[in-house]
């Protein structure tokens, strides 16, 4: 019972939405406005249920962790964002977050980003054995690497051989790219549609399997 | 204190944490243990302000009778609601069907369905600027909108049946020029990221501090 | 208005519309076109297969319901090759939202009215065998059955909790989790999304951390799936595999030529793909809701080129393309 | 003095190589003493216990068997680059392993006493390797400074066990004050700060630098005369992210551009926000680009508006004013999702110019196709310093061209050397290749 409530529940938010393609309509500005204040909701009850509680207030209760208060002094400045004679403090919790978290990714992104990037781009284009078409794969990987970080390249006038011909062969790239993306994007689109087709027609409707 | 210490904050914990990571010692791992266990946290109180922006632009709309303000009920509502049904039937966490409650059902029957139907409206707008918007009107348009023609053949059964070699065109695409592009984006965008590290880090860059006051 | 500038100005619901029809008709028509899997999602099939029960993987759901049609089949799919093969799966989700998702996936997985479902054994539910020094996987399923509880006809297999797999679920900054994680996973969890104490759970008694895990299959629609190569794979080697949306699917291709991760599960398409893998393997009986959806994207796809080549037509007969121009610029 | 760039590119290189010879050599130290994980191991682990494990196990008798053969001598050495927190514990596996099923490894602190005291802290199946890590247990951690004393046992099938002699540790676990195999990225890291600092300097002391022109910059002021000779207004929308993204600061640089170009030619503007702190910044910069202009009478409050927070009525609103008021050209720089496409194409039909720029790179083909210039991902950053004109924000797109091009000039020289190899059959290629090379385990 409870089961099918909830479809039926679902299914006519569903469509709530999809009336939208129509008209824009006060049964959608409902369902838009509810996802949001839902969705936070519940975020907030998750983060309290697996962060304050087990790591914050459990330690805290249990004693000894005192070191805990802390973050959680930290934390609290945040609320001081509120109060606009002192909202300055709130730049505190901010500032450790934002520091410690650059700092921590700085090295890591310079290993995964570039290094590790830059020695993928650094291949063999023949080996004994590759068929013709991963040969060219792989000439057009790496001379297509080097000529769309020309074409990003903004110290040089896009002229001449190298940073000419360079550029020019660098965007034909990048679109190839981006006509490979537009094409996923496409299909990442109508996935979701098929998704809720498939709630509707089969959840709900029981049309379809 | 209003500017010089977060800066100060900011420059101190983003060395710290770069060097940290190049030296094993245990107190350096102590450190570092300490920043994993109180970051959390911190990011936990931090969801504070996004609920408190979102009620008091709400409770404006209500006390202002706005426009439509009778909608910034369904938010409001629902937003501090969550939280109390979470309490009152706390096994609901687990998502599992075998003990209902109201908190699990707004999440699971109402929030779930919205939040993917909302994004599979853009299958019908695809479809919509496909006709009336996607122009071959340069020869890097012509070029890019090719491409996502064969990819999209290629990536779906038809595509097959078109001819066998078909598909593998499509995935050459992907496996190659798309990989030199993609690539040259990730490097590009990678220094991008470092520099935006370092710029804040030493405080060149200070946009994050504006918005409470000087 | 020439014909062609009344046919670009068409009431873009009738477009809307057309694609509504063209998406329900297959599903109606069941054709059932072959897909052919590729090399980038094999390699992850292979790498699982391989795998046995004593080693572990983890399964992230790593997005949000607004991408859940993609993303879902893939974390249902990975998770049934582990139950059919034994393999303990550790579930976590890097959103709060996602939470819900590894519930939502651990449930359908686990439902009786699911086809070729698995049949869950709660923690609490086994606690004797456990009390008895029993954590042998195959011992507990033996001394389980010899208890008296016979398996339902339609069902595939048992699952323990706790042996089996461990519902962990979110946890804030999930990427200093991961990081947490490289040396202990319970210090991370102090108790899963059931509330169950993770220290007494023989999966986690032998995979204490991720150095004990053989591979990360993070699902997302985000960009959240790096942070498993940032800072797992990076950090401590571990191996991992994506099941990403459609849409950024194409930007992880240097990840999987670089040797970060070892496969790629890209959309529906790739969700289909280990479907069918699993099916021609007799891991499952029947493919699921991905395959089924491609006969749909099929259409789709058709129809949409079809949309493009007739509007370019239209904007070049029309001559549009003569009105309004620049001087300068590309 | 534009040239001079060239130079630090070959100084990095330089650099890397003479670093070369100790990286590698530490780079080597570690690929040994990586952990053997089951995982990466597979061909050998699973075939051992899949197959040969098999027939060994039939083998053994039913009742206790006769006494096994111990493990021998075992070998502590501190792990190089931990916390002092782990062990390299090797043992001489029994001359005889039959009847031998897996080893138990145990530990205690030296100078303990009574058999309570050792804890089980590893289980090596019979044909697993000798040598482990030690310590990466959490139940049972290695405290550095501590001096630990080691016992192996033989294990039968029935789980009876056969110890070896036990014996003190020879090494003391000890942290490292520096981890040898994070040379390479402490040189890379090293050399980024340092190019990005000089050129910050360099920007400072007011040196001119040079920047390529960018189509869409140019195309934005064509633009604003567009609509100023039709008489139509122009729509700015600085994406629909918050402030601390890179994509919005870009987008409100340039709209303080296009204000003031505006304000010139008297032609009205409109700026829909969706994030609050956007906007009042927004607000400010538009202000500001009027009073700079010289006409600060000409701005209209009403011009830069807040319009809601919610993605979608965002977009359904920006296009209910495109139908309504026509704008003559339409900028969308910042970051967007989705809603690219539904803007975009509703002012294509509009007629409108449109300029559109952001560093989302699956929006940014639907910006491709249809508007007029796209600033592609770097470009926006890129502009947005050109017209910005603040010299560090220069600086820092000069120090990540200096480093693009050490990336340009590694990928050269390996396409040349793989050429090489091909061609004389060397392996060049793999020598510079290991200069990048960082090993995938910390």
């Amino acid at each position: 019972m409870y089961e099918i409530i909830g479809i039926w529940v679902g299914a006519f938010f569903t469509l709530a939405i999809y009336s939208f393609l129509y008209k824009e309509n006060p049964v959608y500005r409902l369902a838009e406005h509810l996802v949001v204040g839902i969705s936070l909701g519940y975020t907030m009850a998750i983060t309290y249920d697996v962060v304050l509680k087990p790591r914050l207030i459990e330690p805290l209760l249990a004693g000894g962790s005192w070191i805990l208060l802390i973050p959680a002094l930290l934390g609290l400045l945040y609320i001081t964002r509120f109060i606009s004679s002192i909202a300055w403090l709130s730049r505190y919790p901010i500032a450790f977050v934002l520091g410690t978290g650059m700092g921590v990714g700085f090295p890591l992104t310079m290993k995964s980003n570039v290094l590790r990037q830059l020695e993928a781009a650094m291949i063999p284009f023949y080996q004994e054995g590759m068929p013709w078409h991963m040969v060219l794969g792989n000439v057009v990987l790496v001379l297509g690497t080097l000529a769309a970080l020309i074409y990003f390249f903004f110290s040089k006038p896009h002229k001449g051989f190298f940073f000419g011909t360079g550029s020019r062969i660098g965007i034909w790239i990048i679109m190839l790219g981006f006509g490979a993306t537009f094409g996923f994007t496409v299909m990442g689109r109508i996935s979701l549609l098929i998704g809720r087709i498939q709630y509707l027609l089969g959840d709900w409707l029981h049309l379809i399997e | 204190m209003k500017r010089t210490v977060p800066l100060m904050i900011v420059m101190v914990g983003g060395i710290l944490m770069m060097v940290q990571y190049f030296i094993p010692h245990q107190y350096s791992q102590a450190v570092f243990d300490s920043y994993v266990s109180w970051a959390p946290i911190i990011a936990a109180f931090a969801l504070i302000l996004g609920v408190g922006s979102l009620t008091r632009v709400h409770a404006h709309k209500i006390r202002r009778k706005a426009e439509n303000w009778q909608y910034s009920w369904a938010v409001l509502i629902p937003l501090y609601a969550m939280p109390v049904l979470a309490h009152i039937w706390p096994v609901s966490l687990s998502g599992g069907m075998d003990e209902p409650s109201i908190f699990h059902f707004l999440f699971m029957h109402i929030q779930v369905p919205i939040q993917a139907t909302m994004f599979s409206m853009l299958a019908f707008y695809i479809a919509s600027a496909a006709f009336r918007a996607f122009r071959a009107k340069s020869a890097l348009a012509t070029v890019l909108l090719l491409a996502a023609v064969i990819v999209m053949l290629g990536q779906v059964p038809i595509g097959d049946l078109i001819a066998k070699w078909f598909p593998q065109i499509g995935l050459w695409i992907l496996r190659y020029p798309n990989l030199a592009a993609k690539r040259a984006i990730m490097l590009g965008v990678g220094f991008g990221i470092l520099a935006t590290n370092l710029k804040i880090i030493f405080g060149v860059e200070r946009n994050w501090l504006g918005g409470a006051g000087k | 208005m020439n014909i062609w500038e009344r046919m670009l100005n068409i009431d873009r619901r009738w477009i809307f519309l057309s694609i509504g029809v063209v998406s329900i008709i297959p599903f109606l028509t069941k054709i059932g076109l072959p897909v052919s899997t590729t090399e980038e999602v094999e390699d992850i099939f292979t790498y699982i297969d391989s795998l046995g029960k004593e080693n572990a993987i983890f399964i992230s759901f790593d997005f949000d319901p607004g991408t859940q049609a993609e993303n879902m089949p893939m974390g249902v799919a990975v998770m049934r090759h582990a139950f059919h093969n034994h393999v303990p799966v550790f579930l976590t989700a890097y959103t709060p939202l996602g939470h819900g998702m590894a519930g939502g996936a651990l449930d359908y997985v686990t439902r009786p009215s699911t086809p070729g479902y698995y049949t869950s054994v709660d923690f609490d539910e086994w606690a004797d065998i456990r009390n008895a020094g029993i954590t042998d996987r195959d011992e507990l399923e033996a001394a389980w059955e010899e208890a008296g509880n016979v398996l339902p006809d339609d069902s595939h297999g048992w699952v323990f909790e706790g042996r089996d797999f461990v519902y962990l679920g979110y946890a804030p900054l999930f990427h200093l989790v991961i990081l947490g994680m490289t040396s202990s996973i319970e210090t991370q969890y102090p108790s899963d999304a059931h509330d169950n104490p993770l220290s007494e759970m023989p999966i986690l008694r032998e995979h204490k951390s991720l150095r004990e895990v053989d591979l990360a299959v993070t699902t997302s629609g985000s960009s959240a799936c790096t942070a498993w190569v940032i800072y797992g794979r990076e950090k401590i080697g571990l191996p991992v595999a994506f099941g990403v949306t459609a849409v950024s699917a194409t930007d992880y291709y240097p990840y999987i030529q670089s040797g970060q991760i070892i496969g790629q599960m890209g959309g529906l398409r790739g969700a289909a793909e280990y479907e069918v893998l699993l099916q021609q393997n007799g891991i499952t009986e029947t493919t699921d809701k991905a395959f089924t959806g491609m006969d749909v994207q099929s259409a789709d796809h058709l129809l949409i080129i079809f949309f493009i080549i007739m509007g370019n037509i239209a904007y070049f007969m029309g001559g549009f393309h003569r009105k309004k121009q620049l001087k300068g610029g590309r | 003095m534009r040239k001079d760039w060239i130079g630090i590119p070959a100084l990095g290189i330089l650099l890397l190589l003479a670093s070369f010879a100790a990286a590698q050599d530490a780079v080597e130290e570690m690929t040994q003493d990586a952990d053997p994980r089951p995982g990466e191991m597979m061909e050998d682990t699973a075939g051992v216990e899949g197959t040969q494990l098999q027939p060994a196990v039939e083998g053994v008798p039913e009742e206790p068997g006769p006494a096994l053969d111990v493990p021998g001598a075992i070998t502590v050495e501190d792990k190089d680059n931990d916390a002092g927190d782990q062990l390299v514990v090797c043992f001489e596996p029994p001359a005889d392993t039959s009847g031998v099923f897996a080893y138990n490894v145990y530990r205690r602190k030296a100078g303990e006493t009574g058999e309570v005291s050792w804890n089980l802290v590893k289980i090596i199946p019979v044909l697993g390797p000798t040598l482990f890590i030690d310590g990466y247990d959490p139940e049972y951690p290695i405290e550095p400074g501590t001096r630990y004393e080691y016992r192996v046992a033989s294990v039968s099938l029935e789980g009876e066990e056969y110890f070896g002699e036990p014996q003190v540790a020879q090494a003391v676990p000890a942290g490292e004050l520096y981890h040898t195999g994070k040379t390479k990225v402490l040189i890379a890291g090293g050399l980024f700060i340092f190019l990005i600092f000089y050129y910050f300097g360099k920007a400072q002391r007011g040196r001119q630098m040079y920047l390529r022109p960018i189509a869409g910059i140019e195309a934005i002021d064509e633009a604003i005369g567009r609509a100023t000779e039709m008489g139509k207004p122009v729509l700015y929308v600085p994406g629909l992210s918050t402030i601390s993204d890179v994509a919005t600061i870009a987008s409100l640089t340039i709209l303080g551009r296009v204000a003031k170009k505006v304000a010139q030619y008297q032609t009205p503007l409109m700026v829909p926000n969706r994030d609050p702190i956007v906007y009042t910044v927004a607000d400010e910069a538009v202000k500001q680009a009027y009073l700079e202009a010289g006409r600060p009478d000409a701005f209209d409050p009403d011009s830069v508006f807040f319009l809601t927070d919610s993605q979608f009525a965002f977009v359904a609103g920006v296009n209910g004013i495109m139908m309504r008021e026509k704008p003559a050209t339409n900028f969308y720089l910042g970051m967007f999702w989705a809603e690219s496409l539904l803007l975009a194409e509703t002012g294509s039909l509009t007629g409108a110019i449109q300029i559109a720029g952001t560093d989302a790179v699956t929006q940014l083909p639907f910006f491709i196709t249809t508007c007029d210039y796209t600033l592609i991902g770097e470009e926006l950053y890129a502009a947005s310093a050109y017209l910005g004109r603040e010299p560090k924000q220069i600086g820092a797109v000069k120090g990540q061209d200096a480093c693009k091009g050490i990336i340009m000039a590694f990928i050269t020289i390996a396409f040349v050397l793989s050429i090489l190899d091909m061609v004389a059959d060397t392996e060049t290629l793999e020598w510079v290749r290991r200069i990048v090379t960082v090993p995938i385990v910390d």
